[in-house]
């Protein structure tokens, strides 16, 4: 079962994680974007972890929606609402429940993911986040190792698409060959979930 | 960069302007300029935002015949809820609100949720979309076009009717008018330089130029060895023209993208002048200047925009703002 | 860069500012720039100019409250004595004309053969000279002080006492108290492209800055690593307090280079006016822009002014050009 | 003897000399000035050129008093009033002799050069093109073409030299160890001179 505290870590690894994946996440951002997903990320986690520390709350839904509200709150541009749309719609789905299990979490983190796909209007192959959070979710079930490896290969296979949503679209063709941003930090907020649960 | 640290560029650019415009409400811990009179009795407030690194748009046209509040994101990020919520609820007079929102998925994004939760503060909010940049197509394969230029003419139209007190459905009537009569069309010959990532966004060889550039430090569609200013303006006047087909006079707003020098803008507008003319475009008014800009950026973007009498009239109204300045 | 050819970038700018400026009068061939109802019967007529590349100084300037007419040089050379005659035989309304002369060696021999000629056609002229950069030491070891940004507050100061009425002697003194109590101080943080050249002026490494530059793409006194903007503000306050003492408050203009971004130079102004109010000095007004730039340059200026009542009123008097518009 | 159509030579060598050496002058003028002495000179000359044969003044004197005027009309800058003055100066000390000797030209160039001396306030050993100048006209004494070298060296030895007039003066020090764009302009407009008398 996963508790309230485990979420806490989650959310703390994936902050330290994004720091120093920060430059590398702006540099993808670059060619194809406006070169600020890693300190939009940043930013956003930092405050996270301030307002996880300052506000300690007590239930994996709780913790959960509090860190997608403050990722609203302080990201800003895109990856802003939809990340804060992924961890609150989460959050929710995972009630007022003081530990919930592994299948539990799978089931509202879809609930999450489908939520952004609802807000974003992507669908998988159009070479945003949802290339790494889709098949993650679906590995879930597996486990977390698998969720990683999951996301990390759909992060990966992005380079060669060409984008249909987000600020990369506009470059038509030319977004073909290079990693979309948001993908790479979803599969490291998926990778910091396999950290904490130790696998 | 003349900057402290990436991370209080923003901060640091509120207070000096602070300082600079003391006929503005800076608020620069929650992030909103503010016309310092608002909420003004009765009339309809315009509330737009971005990101940071366009400067003088937004908070340059604040003030009395422009907009009622600006709300300046993180450079080229779009603003958070909070902040338009923010800005809705200082400067709504009970006449409602107007959010101005460029097409990008992160400002419209945002602007949603904050109109959903100024709604349910009680405050009446209307939404325009600008996406006037015709480099990008509006299809199912891109996030629609984007809005640039165009946003000026929107926010200067639209803010003269709020000035006269005119209400809010005709507020939003007239700047979705204006929007959709407005096309744009942007060119790059260097790349800018963000304060996050310290390096030029792109590599632009001297000697090529991009075309079909955003105002984000993005590449544009198609690279190019170097044109002169006059191949320049009928490249881009022709990309305008292909999606618009003025039978009315235009206005024209011939905007720098930061780093090209006054001179050569104005040198560039004589072309695109004579482009107009050799169209066949009847021009009503023309603005030249670094209006909507893309921080360092060297470039141009031209952007026209069709107008009728009452259009025209409403562009010509009084306009006290720190980059815009007329008749008052 | 944006232009066709570089012979021809100051006429294509001036056809392109003709276009943009209706309400003034461009003549393209002379290359004169002159307020459309000169001469006014009864006033004093301010004609400046200088080498282009500085824009929107000078042409920028003219209209009512400011300059009644502008000669704009090629690129970073001064212009010739026949456009300064043609300018104010054009402007004098029989009440005299005040030359603003920044001092270069150019531009101060072509206005003394102007002024020649211009008495020879029975115009009285008087002259004044701006030199208010500290960064070079007036001394037999040099051609004396630049002119550079506080040729905008004499432009401006004594414009409005011109357009008040007040006779020459009156705005020549004006002029002089202005050009004496103005100081400045330049930085760039990149050197600037001539059309001519085609390629920067100076070398100047990322993460390097040139101190005490002028506004010709010439390198400064000094090369040091990067500053922040904090330590460029403390770098150029403290240059100029070391040569203005002042007792009444000062007018601050924080002038942008032309390729320094509004969000940055903004911010800029901000650690200005904290080391201002930190060295206890009180400020009447401040202006932050790009008014007084050096093409593409990379950088900025501080200039302070200090103020009595009587001029700190001509500041705020009415002025409608391009670049500065106020109360009109 | 010299009589006008040799100072029509002199000139039109003085133009295309200038011509072809504009970028590199532009060049010299880019370390210590603002980039622009070899385009103005060039439109200078090329002014001077197209008035020389629109109006083709028929004395020694008229034909340099001529270029002067154009010179001062059409460059602006330093250069422009000063190499204006040289030559309106030169050419009224030549009075309107319809030929003038060696001599008599050497001594009217004195007078230019005194004038160029007298309204920039620059001596020898300034920096300035007076370094070229004056042992120019010291040696047109003995020859074109001992001017010439005269003029050369001065140029050259313009390099060590801390400017103390015109733009090069504000960067002090820094200003050593470059040329003088002026003063190499100046030793073109001698070796045009040489060129012309055949020398
Ligand atoms: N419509 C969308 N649906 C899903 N993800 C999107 C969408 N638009 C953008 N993204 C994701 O957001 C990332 C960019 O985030 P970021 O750089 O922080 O925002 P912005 O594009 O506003 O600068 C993209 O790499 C992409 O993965
Ligand atoms: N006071 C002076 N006396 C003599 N020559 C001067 C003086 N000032 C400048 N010069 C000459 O003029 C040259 C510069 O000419 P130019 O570049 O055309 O003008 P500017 O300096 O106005 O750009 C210098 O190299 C120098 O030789
Ligand atoms: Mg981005
Ligand atoms: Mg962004
Ligand atoms: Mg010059
Ligand atoms: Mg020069």
């Amino acid at each position: 079962m996963l508790d309230a505290d485990f979420f806490r870590r989650w959310m703390t690894a994936a902050a330290a994680s994004v720091d120093r994946a920060a430059d590398r996440l702006t540099e993808l951002d670059s060619p194809i974007g406006d070169a600020d997903h890693g300190s939009n990320l940043r930013r956003g986690f930092t405050a996270v972890r301030a307002a996880l520390e300052e506000e300690s709350p007590d239930t994996p839904g709780a913790v959960l929606t509090l860190a997608g509200r403050r990722l609203v709150s302080t990201v800003g541009g895109a990856s802003g609402p939809l990340y804060g749309m992924l961890l609150r719609r989460t959050g929710k789905a995972l009630g007022d429940a003081a530990e919930v299990s592994e299948e539990q979490f799978a089931g509202a983190l879809r609930v999450g993911v489908d939520a952004v796909r609802a807000l974003g209007g992507a669908a998988p192959g159009d070479k945003t986040m949802i290339d790494a959070l889709a098949p993650a979710v679906d590995a879930l079930g597996d486990s977390f190792a698998a969720a990683r490896s999951a996301a990390l290969a759909g992060a990966e296979a992005t380079t060669p698409l060409r984008a249909r949503k987000g600020r990369a679209s506009y470059l038509g063709e030319r977004s073909v060959g290079h990693q979309d941003p948001g993908a790479a930090s979803a599969a490291l907020l998926v990778a910091a979930l396999a950290e904490v649960a130790g696998e | 960069m003349l900057i402290n640290v990436p991370e209080t560029v923003v901060a640091d650019a509120l207070r000096g302007m602070a300082a600079a415009h003391p006929e503005l409400t800076v608020d620069v811990e929650n992030r909103v300029i503010i016309r310092r009179d608002a909420p003004v009795p009765g009339k309809v407030a315009l509330v737009s935002g971005g990101g940071s690194g366009h400067e003088p748009l937004h908070g340059g046209f604040v003030g009395p015949g422009m907009l009622a509040a600006a709300c300046p994101g993180e450079v080229f990020t779009s603003p958070v809820p909070d902040q338009m919520v923010r800005a809705a609820a200082a400067v709504d007079s009970g006449a409602g609100v107007l959010f101005v929102v460029k097409n990008y998925t992160g400002d419209v994004l945002n602007f949603d949720m904050a109109a959903e939760l100024a709604e349910d503060e009680g405050i009446q909010v209307a939404k325009v979309l600008v996406e006037d940049d015709v480099a990008v197509t509006d299809s199912l394969y891109t996030a629609g076009r984007r809005g640039t230029g165009g946003t000026l003419f929107v926010e200067k139209i639209a803010g003269a009717a709020a000035e006269e007190g005119q209400p809010l459905e005709r507020v939003e009537a007239i700047a979705r008018q204006v929007a959709g009569a407005s096309r744009s069309f942007g060119v790059a010959l260097g790349a800018c330089t963000t304060p996050a990532k310290g390096s030029p966004t792109f590599d632009l060889p001297a000697g090529e130029l991009e075309l079909g550039v955003g105002i984000h430090g993005e590449p544009g569609r198609e690279r190019r060895p170097m044109m002169t200013s006059g191949e320049i303006a009928e490249a881009a006047v022709d990309a305008v023209l292909t999606d618009l087909e003025p039978r009315n006079p235009v206005l024209v707003l011939v905007n720098g993208m930061g780093a090209t020098p006054l001179l050569e803008l104005y040198g560039f507008n004589g072309e695109v002048q004579r482009v107009l003319a050799e169209r066949g475009v009847a021009v009503a008014r023309v603005l030249v200047g670094n209006y909507v800009t893309s921080l360092d950026m060297a470039g141009a973007s031209v952007t026209l925009c069709q107008v009728d009498e009452e259009l025209l009239r409403l562009w010509d109204a009084p306009v006290r703002t720190p980059a815009l300045r007329w008749g008052m």
